[in-house]
C-alpha cells in the first residue's frame, strides 16, 4: 500500500520538482490553486508524462523514467475522480458508471450489492438512466465519484472530490472512503482545499507550493508546524491528538479516550476500543482557564503547561501548549492573553466541548 | 412519367448498390486516414493527406484513368487482386463501387477528421483511467462521439457516389445492368437531342433518392444528438 | 484590345483544329478562342447565347439543332470534313479479323468486351449502325463496353481490358498502342460527317476570313494529315 | 435593487415552482444538490425560457411570461459565474477579462486601476496572456469570477464561484463581494453550500429543496429555524446575533459590541462605531456553564434562559437560549446536558470564544 | 516537361482565380446556410437542405445544364442580374466561378455545419450574459470557434472547384483565356488520342496547386490549435 512519487517537469512557465512518500492509507495533497497538485495527480495516473519521474505504488514500478518504464494509465488500474466531471456524455448515467467494470479483470469486478448500496450512498438512483447533460453540477460530480470508486481501482485518485458537494452528502461520503481506505485498504491520493477533510482523512500530508514541496509527514505533524503561514493563518489551524480508545458509551453516543494528557469524551467513534485514533483540535476550539471551572458544560479538560506564544494575526495568540506529552494549540485574543498573563512555563487547564471535535478518522490502520 | 423502364430500375437500383456498397466499404479505411491524419505526425503527412484529397482536386476522368491503369486487368493492383483475392473490378458494378468510393473519400476523410480533431482528449482519458485500452477508448469513446462526423461523411459519400459518372464511365464504361448508374444514364440522355425529358425523370429520381438518404441521416442525427447534450 | 474569334469544336477535332488556328493566326494576325466540348453541349450553348463565331460539329444532327432554330448562318453551312470507322485490336494482339456480313466478332471477343462508344455520342451510333448492317449487333450487343467518348474506347483497347474496339480512323492513328484490323465499309453506317456553320450572332468582322481559311487548301493539308477526309465539293 | 423572482417550470422529471423576493443586497441560494439552484440563476440570466415567470429587478421587468416580456440575456447587463468556468477558449485570459467591456456600455467600463486592483487580488496577473486551456482548474475559477466583475453588472449570478478557491484566497475575495453589495450596491445572487460564506455575505438566505421554495427571508432568521433539517442537522448549525457597534480597541484588534443579551468583544470588524452587524455564532462554539467561571480566557458571556432542549443527533442537544432578547443556539452532549440538570427556564452563561466568531460581514446596508 | 505554353498558363491563373472566388464569394452564403441548417427548425428544411447537396448528387453535367438554363443570357436569374446589377455569368469567368461555387456549395456547408454542430452553446450562453448580442456573440465566439470547419470546407470547396469541369464546360463552355480551366484544359486533352503527355504535365500542375492549397490550409489549422487547447 505504499506510494512513492518524484517528479520533475516543466509545462509553460511552470515548473514541477518534488518528491514524497507515503506509507498507505490517504495521502492528502494540499497547496494553493495553482501550486501543481493536479499535475502530480495526472502524473501517477499516467495521464502526464513528466520529464523525470518515478512513481512506485505498492512496489510496483508504474514509472521510471530513467529506466524507461512508462506503464501506460489503462494498465494502472486507477479509480481517478477528475477536478471537472469528464462523465462520457454518450453515455447514460448507469453505463458511466459500469464503464470501469467492463475492462476490470474478471474477479475485481463490483457486485450488484455494491453497486447499489454506493447508488444510494451517493443518491443517483433516480439518474441512472440519463445522460450527463441533464445532470446539475452535483449531480455530475457525485456520479463521477462513483464511477471512480466502481472501478475496483488499486490506487484511488481523487482530485477536489467535493468540491461541490452539500455538507449532508458529504457526511455520508466521507465514511465510504474512509472504509476504501481502511478496509479495502486501497491507497488515496486527495486533493482538497477543505481542512476538515484533509484532517479526517489523511494520514499523510504533503504541502505544495509553486511546484516545490513545502512539507510532508504524518498530518498531525504538518498541521501544528507553526512555520507554514499557509497552516497558522487559517481559522481552522489546529492540533492533532493521538489517543487510544478506552470505551464507547452506546447510551450517550460518546467515546472515552486516552491521551498522554488525560481522558477525554468525544462522539461515538467508529474505532474499537484499544485501537488508536487521531483527533484534530482547532485551536480556536480551545479554551483556556487558570482554573478548573465547574458546572461547566465543556466534558473535556486537559491539564497543561505553555511552550510557547506566538502571533497568529488579526489580535490572536497562538497558545503551544504541553498536556502530559499531547501537544495542543489554543487561539486566545491578545487581550485574554493579557488578562490571563499567559507566559511560558504557565500551567493551566484547557477546556474542549466534546461536539467541537470534528469527526476524525478511525486511523489506526492508515497511520 | 415516372414511369421507369426495366433499364432504369435496374440502374437506379444498381446506382444504390453502387453507393451504398462504396460507402459503407471505404468507411474503415476513411476513419482510418482520419485518425491517422488527426492524431499522429509523421514525415510525408501533407503528401498522404494531398493523396486522399487527389480524387477531389483531379477532373474525374484522369481519376478514372488512374484507376483504369491501377485497377485495370492488366493493372498492377488489379491484377494482384484479380490473381490473389478473386477480386476484379473491370467492368464489374464492384469497379464503379470503387470509383464511387475513392471520389468520395476525401469527403468522408475530411468530415471525419474533422469531428476527431473536436474530439475532447480529456474524455479519452477518463476512458484509459478506467482501464480502457487504446482501443477499447477508440471503439467506446472516440467513436460515438465522431458519429455526427461520420454520418455527416456518409451523407457526402453517398450523394457524391449516386452524383458521379465521370470516374466510373471512365474505368468501367457504361454497361447497362452492369455498371450503368443512374448518373450515367441521365448523362447519356443529355448527350441525345430531344432526350431531355427522360433526362429529367431520371434527375427527378435522382434527387429523390439523395432526399430519401439526407432525411435519414438527419433522423439519425437528430437521435444521436438528443441523447448526449453537453458533458 | 483584340477579342478573339471564338470557335466552338468537338473534342475530336482538337489537334488538327488547334494547328489550323494556329496557321491563321499566324498568317491573318487574327486572334482565335477555340472550345471543345461535346456536340451537344456546344449546340446547347449556342442556344443559350454563347458568342461563338463557328460551330464545327461531330454529326450532322446538333448542327440540325440549331439550323431549324434559325441560329446558324444557313449560307454557311458545309460539310468540311469525313471520318472513317474502323476495328482495332492492341498493338500486341495476334488477332486477325476481317469485316465482312455475319464476320465472327463475338467468337473473336472471346470472354472479353467490345469497346465502343455510348450510342448517345456519334461514334457509338454510327458503330451500332454498322454492326447492324453487318448482322453481327445481336451476337454482341451484351457485350459491348460502352465508353463515354471516342478516346476512352481507345484507352480500353490499349490497355488491354477490351480486346477489340470500334473507333474512328483518325483516334486510332494518334494511339501507337493499337492496331487497325480492319476499316468499316462507308455503306454500313450513315456517313461520318463534320459540318461547319457561322453563328448567326456572330459579328465579329474577321470570323469570315477564318471561315474561309478552315475551308481552304492549306487547311486541308492539315486536316488530311491528321487523317480526316476533307469534303471539297459544299454538299447539302 | 429589490429583486422578485417567480417560476414555474418543468425539466425531465424536475418541477420547479417557486417564488421569492429580496430587498436587495445580496440573496443566497441554498439547497441539496439538484434542487434547482442552477435553474433558478439560469432563469434570472435569461438562459431558460420558464414556462411561466416573473423576475424583476430593481422594478426593471425582465420576465414576465403572462405579458409576454422577455428580455434578452444581452440586455439584461448581468455577470454570471457558472457553476463551471465557461471561459472562452479561443481567446487569452486578458481578453476573456475584456470581454464584458466590450459589450459595456461606454461610461460603465470598468477603469484601468479597477481592472488591476481585482487582478492582483484574483492574483492571475501572470495568466493574462495565457489561454484557458493552460490553467489549472482554480485559475480557471478565478479568471471566470474576475470576467464577471468586471463586465460592470447591474445584477451579478455567483454559482458556486468558490467552490475551488483555497482558504486563503477566499478570504481576499469575499471582500470584493461585499464591496460590490454595499458599495457599489450591485443586487448579488449567490449559490453556495458553505455555511460560512453564506452568513457572511447574504442578507437573505432562499432555501430550496426539490424545486420547491422551504425557507426565504433574512439569513439570520432562516438559519436558527430549527424545523429546517438543512441546518440544524449541520455541525455548524448556529445562530445569527445582531449588534451595534460600540467602539473599536485598536491596540487589541477588536470590536466591541452591543446586543441586547449584553456586550460581546469580537474580532476588529470594518463596521463604523454605531454600525450594525449580524454575527453568527455556531451552537458547537457555545460553552454553557451554570455560574460564571473566573480567570478563563473567553471573553463574552451572556446571561440566557433555555427556551427550548431538541435532540440534534449523534447524541447531542440543540439548546435554545434566550439571552434578553437575543436568540442562541447551543450544542452540548446529552451526558452534559443531565450533568448540568438543563431544562426549560434555567437560567445559565454561555461562553463564548472571541476568536470563535467567523468574521462577519459589516452589513448595515445589506439588510 | 513543366515549360508551360501561355494558353496553359492562362488555364492554370484563371484555375485559381475561380477557385479563390468561388470559395470566397459563396463563404458567406455557406456559413449562413450551415448556421440556418444547424440552429433553427422550419417547415420545409429538408427540402432546403436537399437543394444544397443537389449539385452533388446530380451529374455535373446536369447542373451545368441547370446553371445554363438560370443564369444563361436567357434564364430568369441570368437576365435579371445583367439588367439590374451588371453582373454577366455567361461563358464568362465569372460563370466558371458560379459553378465552381455551386458545385463546393455543399461539401462548405456540411464542414461548416459539423463544426457548428459542435459548438458549445454554454460557451455563447457565456458572452450573452457578458452583454455580446446575438450577431456579437456569432462574431466574436462561434465563427472562431468554427474556424476549423470553415477552413475544412475551404480547402475541400477550393479542391473540388480546381477539379471540377463537368458543370463548368456545360454552363460555359471551354473558351481558353475566358473560361478553360486547368481542369477543362486536362479534360480536352484526355479526350484526344496522344496528348496523355500534355493531360499529365497539367494534372501534375493542379496537384501541385492542391498540395500548396492543403498544405497552407494546415498550417492555418495548426496556428489556430495552438491557442485553444481545451476549455
Ligand atoms: N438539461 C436537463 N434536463 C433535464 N433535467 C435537468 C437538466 N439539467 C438539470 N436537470 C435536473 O434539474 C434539477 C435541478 O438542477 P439544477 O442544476 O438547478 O440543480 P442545482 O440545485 O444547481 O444542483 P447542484 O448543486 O448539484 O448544482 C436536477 O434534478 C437535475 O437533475
Ligand atoms: N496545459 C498547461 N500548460 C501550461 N501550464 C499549465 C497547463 N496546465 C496547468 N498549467 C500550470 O501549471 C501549474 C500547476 O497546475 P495544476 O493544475 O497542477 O494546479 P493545481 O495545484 O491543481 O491548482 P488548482 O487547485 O487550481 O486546481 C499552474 O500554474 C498552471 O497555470
Ligand atoms: O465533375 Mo464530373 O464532371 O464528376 O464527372
Ligand atoms: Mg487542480
Ligand atoms: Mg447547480
Amino acid at each position: 500500500m505504499s506510494l512513492e512519487v518524484g517528479l520533475r517537469h516543466r509545462q509553460g512557465a511552470f515548473a514541477l520538482d518534488l518528491a514524497f512518500d507515503s506509507p498507505g492509507g490517504l495521502v492528502a495533497l494540499f497547496g494553493p490553486s495553482g501550486s501543481g497538485k493536479t499535475t502530480v495527480v495526472r502524473a501517477i495516473a499516467g495521464l502526464l508524462r513528466a520529464e523525470q519521474a518515478r512513481i512506485v505504488v505498492d512496489g510496483q514500478v508504474l514509472v521510471d523514467s530513467a529506466a524507461r518504464v512508462f506503464l501506460p494509465p489503462h494498465r494502472r488500474r486507477i479509480g481517478y475522480v477528475f477536478q471537472e466531471p469528464r462523465l462520457l456524455p454518450h453515455l447514460s448515467v448507469r453505463q458511466n458508471l459500469d464503464y470501469g467494470g467492463w475492462f476490470a479483470p474478471r474477479g475485481a469486478r463490483v457486485s450488484a450489492a455494491e453497486f447499489a448500496r454506493l447508488v444510494e450512498l451517493l443518491d443517483i438512483g433516480p439518474l441512472l438512466s440519463r445522460h450527463p447533460g441533464r445532470l446539475s453540477g452535483g449531480e455530475r460530480q457525485r456520479v463521477a465519484i462513483g464511477r471512480a470508486l466502481l472501478s475496483s481501482p488499486q490506487l484511488l485518485l481523487m482530485d477536489e472530490p467535493l468540491s461541490q458537494i452539500d455538507e449532508n452528502r458529504k457526511n455520508e461520503i466521507l465514511p465510504y472512503i474512509e472504509r476504501m481506505r481502511d478496509e479495502v485498504r486501497v491507497p488515496i491520493v486527495y486533493v482538497s482545499h477543505a481542512l476538515d477533510e484533509v484532517v479526517r482523512l489523511a494520514g499523510r500530508l504533503v504541502c505544495i507550493q509553486d511546484g516545490r514541496l513545502l512539507a510532508c509527514g504524518p498530518t498531525g505533524e504538518v498541521l501544528t508546524r507553526t512555520d507554514l503561514p499557509m497552516f497558522a493563518q487559517r481559522a481552522d489551524a489546529g492540533a492533532v491528538l493521538e489517543a487510544r480508545v478506552l470505551a464507547h458509551d452506546e447510551a450517550y453516543a460518546l467515546s472515552r479516550l486516552a491521551c498522554a494528557g488525560g481522558e477525554l469524551w468525544v462522539p461515538r467513534l467508529p474505532a474499537p476500543p484499544g485501537g488508536t485514533v487521531r483527533l484534530w483540535v482547532r485551536a480556536q476550539d480551545v479554551m483556556l482557564a487558570l482554573e478548573l471551572p465547574q458546572g461547566i458544560s465543556a466534558l473535556n479538560h486537559l491539564q497543561g503547561e505553555v511552550l510557547a506564544l506566538g502571533d497568529s494575526g488579526l489580535g490572536t495568540v497562538m497558545v503551544r501548549l504541553d498536556c502530559g506529552g499531547t501537544p495542543l494549540l489554543a487561539r486566545v485574543t491578545r487581550l485574554s492573553a493579557e488578562r490571563l498573563r499567559l507566559r511560558v512555563g504557565l500551567r493551566l487547564q484547557a477546556l474542549i466541548k466534546s461536539v467541537s471535535f470534528p469527526l476524525a478518522g478511525a486511523a489506526a490502520g492508515a497511520l | 412519367m415516372f414511369h421507369l423502364s426495366v433499364e432504369e430500375w435496374t440502374a437506379l437500383a444498381l446506382s444504390l448498390r453502387v453507393a451504398g456498397v462504396a460507402v459503407l466499404a471505404s468507411l474503415p479505411f476513411a476513419v482510418a486516414a482520419a485518425w491517422v491524419l488527426s492524431r499522429t505526425r509523421f514525415v510525408g503527412q501533407a503528401i498522404f493527406d494531398g493523396a486522399i484529397h487527389l480524387p477531389l482536386t483531379l477532373p474525374p476522368v484522369v481519376t478514372g484513368y488512374l484507376l483504369l491503369l491501377t485497377f485495370g486487368r492488366q493493372g498492377v493492383a488489379g491484377h494482384f487482386l484479380a490473381e490473389h483475392l478473386g477480386i476484379v473490378f473491370s467492368f464489374r458494378w464492384t469497379g464503379a463501387a470503387l470509383a464511387a468510393a475513392v471520389m468520395g473519400f476525401p469527403l468522408m476523410v475530411r468530415s471525419i477528421r474533422l469531428s476527431l480533431d473536436g474530439v475532447d482528449t480529456r474524455l479519452e482519458e477518463a476512458a484509459a483511467t478506467l482501464g480502457a485500452r487504446p482501443l477499447a477508448v477508440f471503439v467506446t469513446v472516440t467513436l460515438p462521439l465522431i458519429g455526427p462526423g461520420i454520418l455527416s461523411g456518409m451523407v457526402l459519400g453517398f450523394a457524391r457516389a449516386m452524383g458521379e459518372f465521370g470516374a466510373t464511365i471512365t474505368f468501367v464504361s457504361n454497361i447497362p445492368g452492369e455498371t450503368q448508374t443512374l448518373a450515367s444514364a441521365i448523362y447519356t440522355y443529355t448527350q441525345v437531342p430531344g432526350a431531355d425529358a427522360q433526362a429529367l425523370r431520371l434527375t427527378l429520381v435522382a434527387i429523390a433518392v439523395s432526399m430519401t438518404a439526407l432525411i435519414a441521416s438527419e433522423w439519425l442525427a437528430r437521435l444521436g444528438r438528443k441523447r448526449a447534450v453537453g458533458t | 484590345e483584340d477579342k478573339p474569334v471564338v470557335v466552338f469544336a468537338a473534342a475530336s477535332l482538337k489537334e488538327a483544329l488547334d494547328e489550323v488556328g494556329a496557321q491563321w493566326q499566324k498568317e491573318q494576325h487574327g486572334q482565335v478562342a477555340i472550345s471543345y466540348a461535346a456536340s451537344n453541349t456546344l449546340a446547347r450553348q449556342i442556344e443559350q447565347g454563347a458568342p461563338a463565331d463557328l460551330f464545327l460539329s461531330a454529326n450532322l444532327e446538333w448542327l440540325q439543332y440549331l439550323s431549324v432554330r434559325n441560329l446558324t448562318r444557313k449560307d454557311s453551312e458545309r460539310n468540311l470534313l469525313r471520318n472513317r470507322l474502323v476495328l482495332i485490336a492492341q498493338k500486341a494482339s495476334r488477332l486477325k479479323l476481317l469485316i465482312a456480313p455475319d464476320f465472327p466478332l463475338a467468337k473473336a471477343l472471346g470472354d472479353g468486351r467490345l469497346a465502343l462508344c455510348n450510342p448517345a455520342v456519334p461514334a457509338g451510333i454510327y458503330g451500332k449502325q454498322a454492326l447492324s448492317a453487318l448482322n453481327v449487333w445481336d451476337s454482341v450487343s451484351a457485350r459491348t463496353a460502352q465508353a463515354d467518348n471516342v478516346r476512352a474506347a481507345l484507352l480500353l483497347v490499349s490497355r488491354g481490358e477490351a480486346p477489340l474496339g470500334i473507333v474512328y480512323s483518325t483516334d486510332a492513328a494518334a494511339d501507337p498502342a493499337v492496331r487497325v484490323l480492319d476499316t468499316f465499309p462507308e455503306d454500313t453506317h450513315e456517313p461520318i460527317v463534320y459540318p461547319l456553320a457561322l453563328t448567326a450572332a456572330s459579328t465579329h468582322p474577321q470570323a469570315r476570313s477564318l471561315y474561309d481559311y478552315i475551308v481552304s487548301a492549306k487547311a486541308r493539308a492539315i486536316f488530311v494529315k491528321h487523317g480526316f477526309t476533307v469534303i471539297t465539293d459544299a454538299a447539302h
